[in-house]
């Protein structure tokens, strides 16, 4: 090969990576964007559902439940704090469940929803529906227990789906209220200094992981 | 470090989350060299081998260049272009260390570049955030998962030369339900590690 | 596997057991009867119900082979047996309460899928019964893991649902296993003659160890399997399988919960699915045991008896292959195994 | 050089049916398993591919002259990754819900074969028109199959179709589960031979009635 030749060679390949590269870096600019907006757009959209009579929702700060990334926020209308919003995880059959809780200032629970799972199609995957979900409207730290068969005040589990459905109601939403009562009750009025002017166009973006290939990195599941 | 944790990763790449029976990566090769044993160790072996030492090539150039850089958007350019360097280097070096390994293993590499399961790996790596340990343990446990179905498939596709499957379900076809099959059977690792 | 020399025009021999097609009937016929002993036990506890869905999987399995060979211009061999085997095995595995289009779907994807489309048998890789029980517990999860509650009377009208000995011990622990059950010695005895829950055939620890025993003795199933599985079952259950730890478990509950007696005398034994040499066969049983313990212990299912002779199914092959002995003359003997 | 003799309608119908990746080829064969399990995600990673397919194909035929034949492999991989990388980015923009299920895999067209092999026996060889021809009929066909797959899986194994429930009652769930995935796989592509040989055996039956 002649110096002609590799000089020939070197120029071709240099020509198309850099006119790659500046393709890519172009598109980059113009979708990563948009990306991060309407991924944060998602977020604020889920929280909003939480508590639809809110109409500002404010970041107070972070726990790590399970040692994932997790957030909690307060529910406001106008001035007043009407009640706030969990993000927690429960260590289900075969992932980490991953959910939102809204409680009102009583820390009773208003709603539930299960944001992200890979529990077995069928059973566990029961998790997402209404029935299962609805139960959880005006329950405490005490009727937040797991009961197989029919229960007027505690919630039922699943048939099948024992282990799923106590992830659920017994780690993520129970751990998530524990929590939120020890940060917040008693101090409501004091203003969470943390919180201060985190607005909601602030709220931290999380890094997506692959769909359902695998959960957030995790130490190993030491609790019982 | 945590060992435990490192073993789980392993134990979930391989078995509940094997790369052929629950992610479907590396079909290609899964249905293509399967049809001898002999080509299906050969594959084994090279495979984990590079898959471990791109898990680790990749992932410290993702840290150290690529995230202090921002420039992770060109991952995907820049993973397949470590994978091919790697290859074509361990082709070379083989070809004069030891031509008997070569003669032996040498045109798998060839087939290695442009195979999905070997990509994967990084990537995964880097959408997960695996730390450098994590993500070795990652390409172990994905490497031993493919060599693992690769041995299986083999063993049982050897058996059915002999077998009357009918005329449109040979080849490629019966090898498709067999897999199923054995996705089937895997799902009984379900649930052991939580992820 | 005689049967190659049938429909091969070539005979190319691969498995040492060299048959005539009427002795494949023969012994197909002896293990159906030997498991009549846990069916009528099913009948009992479970009552009419259990005649319904076994019969269901029996005809089933014996109609689509049938149609099958048929329609393919195939020999017909749909009863030799095996097939009603297959529904037979099926009908136990399931839970007395499933609907009518459990057992046909079942049936239907043991026959034609795992043996059928395989050139039949003698070259299945996998257990029809046990792939058609895997198929099902996928597909309809929650319709396969409603247990009825064992009424010994002939008709039962209010069947109680409940869950198995082996659910309990997954879900709730041991504590409330014996709740159930009142003390050890009344749990095992219900172990043994099968007032549980459970699938519809593999409640009677007794009746099918009865069956067993009669296939031991005529040598059409041999010790090794069925021993090596459940030893390995038992020892590690003995060793992880208590609550205070180390060698604090109960082997004797685990072995006779759940299916791991019909599994390992009835299933993991099928000569077609399992490894031809001696050697081969222990190995394979300790796999078995092993994985089922494994699962029942750390996995998600409560039982792991299935998916363990489903797995050790797939290393079959390979195990055959790497024990497999190096002078013709071992592989000429006539080797009896079921 | 191996300039193609066929009209660029052949071209298409060439990558659709007779060589199909999928069902004829059998190479690029993850996807059909892993994006499969609804209709929705088959449909997005079927048009990704005519996507790619489609355009590496024209890129490679624009620049063929000006490529050195020894580094063509180098420069057929920027270029696929370079389109890939594009339509990762748009999805990850634009079709979150979808990109979140299938983006890995969306990732992984980098190692397709049948892109590949198409720029390295075709594109680099060939005029540009019949170069998409070529392209196009390739994804298309991947696309066929996906579609194909996706809705009987869906349909089987959640009784619904995109999303919408089409039939009521308890629904083949394994059928969206990785075994029926295989299964799904395994029995369309026997039930595609069967096809092709009858209708082989009829094309000699008439054949012979002709001649006779």
């Amino acid at each position: 090969m002649t110096t002609k030749d590799m000089a020939k060679i070197t120029i071709n390949l240099v020509v198309i990576y850099v006119l790659g590269g500046l393709l890519l870096a172009f598109v980059y600019a113009k979708t990563s964007p948009i990306m991060f907006v309407k991924a944060k757009e998602e977020k604020e959209a889920a929280l909003k559902t939480m508590m639809p009579e809110a109409d500002k929702i404010e970041h107070l700060g972070d726990w790590e439940p399970h040692h994932k990334h997790a957030g909690y926020y307060a529910a406001k209308k106008g001035d007043e704090e009407i009640g706030y919003i969990v993000e927690g995880f429960g260590k289900g059959y075969s992932s980490y469940i991953n959910l939102l809780v809204s409680v009102d200032k009583n820390f009773t629970v208003q709603k539930i929803n299960v944001l992200h799972h890979a529990e077995t199609p069928g059973l566990g995957d029961e998790i997402e529906k209404d029935y299962f979900q609805k139960q959880f409207a005006g329950k405490t730290l005490d009727t937040l227990v797991v009961i197989k068969g029919d229960t007027p005040d505690k919630i039922q589990a699943i048939s099948g789906a024992t282990i799923s459905s106590r992830a659920v109601t017994e780690d993520g939403v129970k751990n998530g209220v524990k929590m939120l009562m020890e940060k917040l009750s008693g101090g409501q009025e004091k203003k969470e200094e943390g919180g201060h002017g985190v607005k909601e166009g602030e709220i931290e973006e999380h890094k997506e992981g692959h769909g359902e290939t695998e959960g957030k990195e995790n130490e190993h599941g030491s609790h019982s | 470090m945590d060992f435990n944790k490192l073993f789980q990763l392993i134990v979930a790449a391989s078995l509940i989350n094997n790369f052929v029976f629950t992610r479907f990566l590396g079909l290609c090769i899964f249905f293509g060299v399967t049809k001898k044993m002999e080509t299906s160790v050969g594959m084994s072996i090279t495979f984990t081998a590079v898959m471990v030492i791109s898990a680790a090539l990749n992932w410290v150039i993702y840290k150290f260049i690529m995230v202090p850089m921002d420039i992770t958007f060109l991952k995907i350019i820049v993973f397949i272009g470590v994978i091919a360097a790697l290859v074509q280097s361990a082709d070379t070096i083989m070809k004069k260390l030891s031509p008997a390994l070569y003669y032996k293993l040498g045109i798998y590499l060839a087939l290695i570049t442009t195979n999905c399961i070997i990509l994967a790996v990084p990537l995964i790596n880097s959408g997960e955030n695996y730390n450098f340990f994590e993500s070795m343990a990652f390409g172990v446990g994905s490497g031993l998962g493919f060599a693992l179905a690769l041995i299986i498939m083999a063993s049982i596709r050897e058996k059915l030369e002999l077998a009357d499957i009918p005329a449109p379900f040979r080849g490629l076809p019966i090898s498709f339900i067999v897999a199923g099959l054995i996705a089937l059977a895997f799902t009984g690792f379900s649930g052991l590690i939580t992820l | 596997m005689a049967t190659e020399a049938k429909t091969h025009p070539l005979v190319v021999s691969v498995s040492p057991h060299v048959r005539d097609e009427e002795s494949i009937a023969r012994i197909m016929w002896t293990v159906n009867f030997a498991l009549l002993p846990a069916f009528l036990m099913s009948v009992y506890y479970f009552g009419p119900r259990a005649v319904y869905v076994t019969g269901l999987c029996i005809l089933t399995a014996f109609l689509s082979e049938h149609i099958y060979q048929k329609a393919l211009n195939k020999k017909i061999t749909s009863n030799d047996g095996s097939a009603v085997l297959t529904g037979l095995l099926l009908g136990m595995n399931l839970p007395s309460s499933v609907p009518f289009y459990i057992p046909i779907v079942g049936s239907f994807v043991a026959v034609v899928i795992t043996k059928m489309l395989f050139g039949g048998l003698g070259y299945n890789i996998f257990n029809p019964a046990l792939i058609g029980r895997a198929f099902l517990l996928l597909t309809w999860p929650k319709l396969m893991t409603i247990w009825v509650e064992p009424t010994a009377k002939f008709i039962a009208l209010d069947a109680k649902t409940t869950a198995t000995p082996l659910g309990i011990l997954k879900e709730e622990g041991v504590a409330r296993l014996m709740e159930v059950f009142g003390d050890k010695m009344s749990l095992y005895s219900s172990l043994l003659m099968g007032n549980r829950a459970g699938s519809l055939g593999e409640t009677s620890a007794i009746a099918l160890l009865i069956g067993a025993a009669f296939l031991l003795y005529k040598k059409y199933i041999t010790w090794h399997i069925p021993l090596s599985f459940i030893g390995t079952a038992a020892v590690i259950a003995w060793l992880f399988g208590g609550k205070e730890g180390f060698l604090t478990g109960d082997p004797i509950a685990h072995i006779l919960s759940g299916g791991m007696i019909l599994g390992a005398f009835f299933m993991a034994t099928d000569y077609v699915t399992c490894p031809t040499i001696r050697k081969g066969q222990i190995i394979f049983g300790i796999g078995c045991g092993a994985i089922t313990m494994l699962i029942r212990l750390k996995g998600g299912f409560p039982e792991g008896v299935m998916f363990a002779i489903l797995l050790m199914n797939c290393f079959a092959p390979l195990i055959d292959r790497n024990v497999a002995p190096k002078q013709f003359g071992a592989v000429k003997k006539k080797e009896e195994k079921k | 050089m191996a300039h193609t003799h066929k009209t660029n309608w052949e071209l298409i119908k060439n990558g659709m049916f007779s060589e199909n990746t999928i069902f004829k080829m059998a190479i690029s064969l993850c996807p059909s398993i892993a994006v499969t399990n609804s209709l929705k995600n088959g449909f997005f990673m079927g048009v990704s591919v005519i996507f790619v397919q489609t355009m590496v194909n024209l890129t490679v035929s624009l620049i063929r002259n000006f490529i050195n034949p020894k580094i063509r492999i180098p420069i057929f991989m920027m270029v696929i990754a370079g389109y890939v990388s594009l339509i990762d980015m748009s999805m990850a923009a634009f079709a979150r819900p979808v990109y979140k299920q299938i983006g890995l895999y969306i990732q992984l067209i980098v190692a397709f074969a049948s892109i590949f092999a198409r720029a390295e026996v075709f594109a680099v060889k060939n005029k540009i028109i019949p170069s998409i021809a070529d392209g196009l009929g390739m994804g298309i066909g991947f696309f066929l199959a996906m579609i194909v797959i996706s809705f009987f899986r869906e349909l089987l194994g959640k009784g619904a179709l995109w999303g919408f429930p089409i039939v009521q009652g308890n629904p083949l769930l394994i059928m969206v589960l990785p075994a029926g995935g295989f299964f799904a796989v395994g029995l369309l592509m026997g039930f595609f031979n069967w096809l092709d040989a009858r209708m082989a055996a009829k094309r000699e039956a008439a054949a012979a009635i002709e001649t006779a």
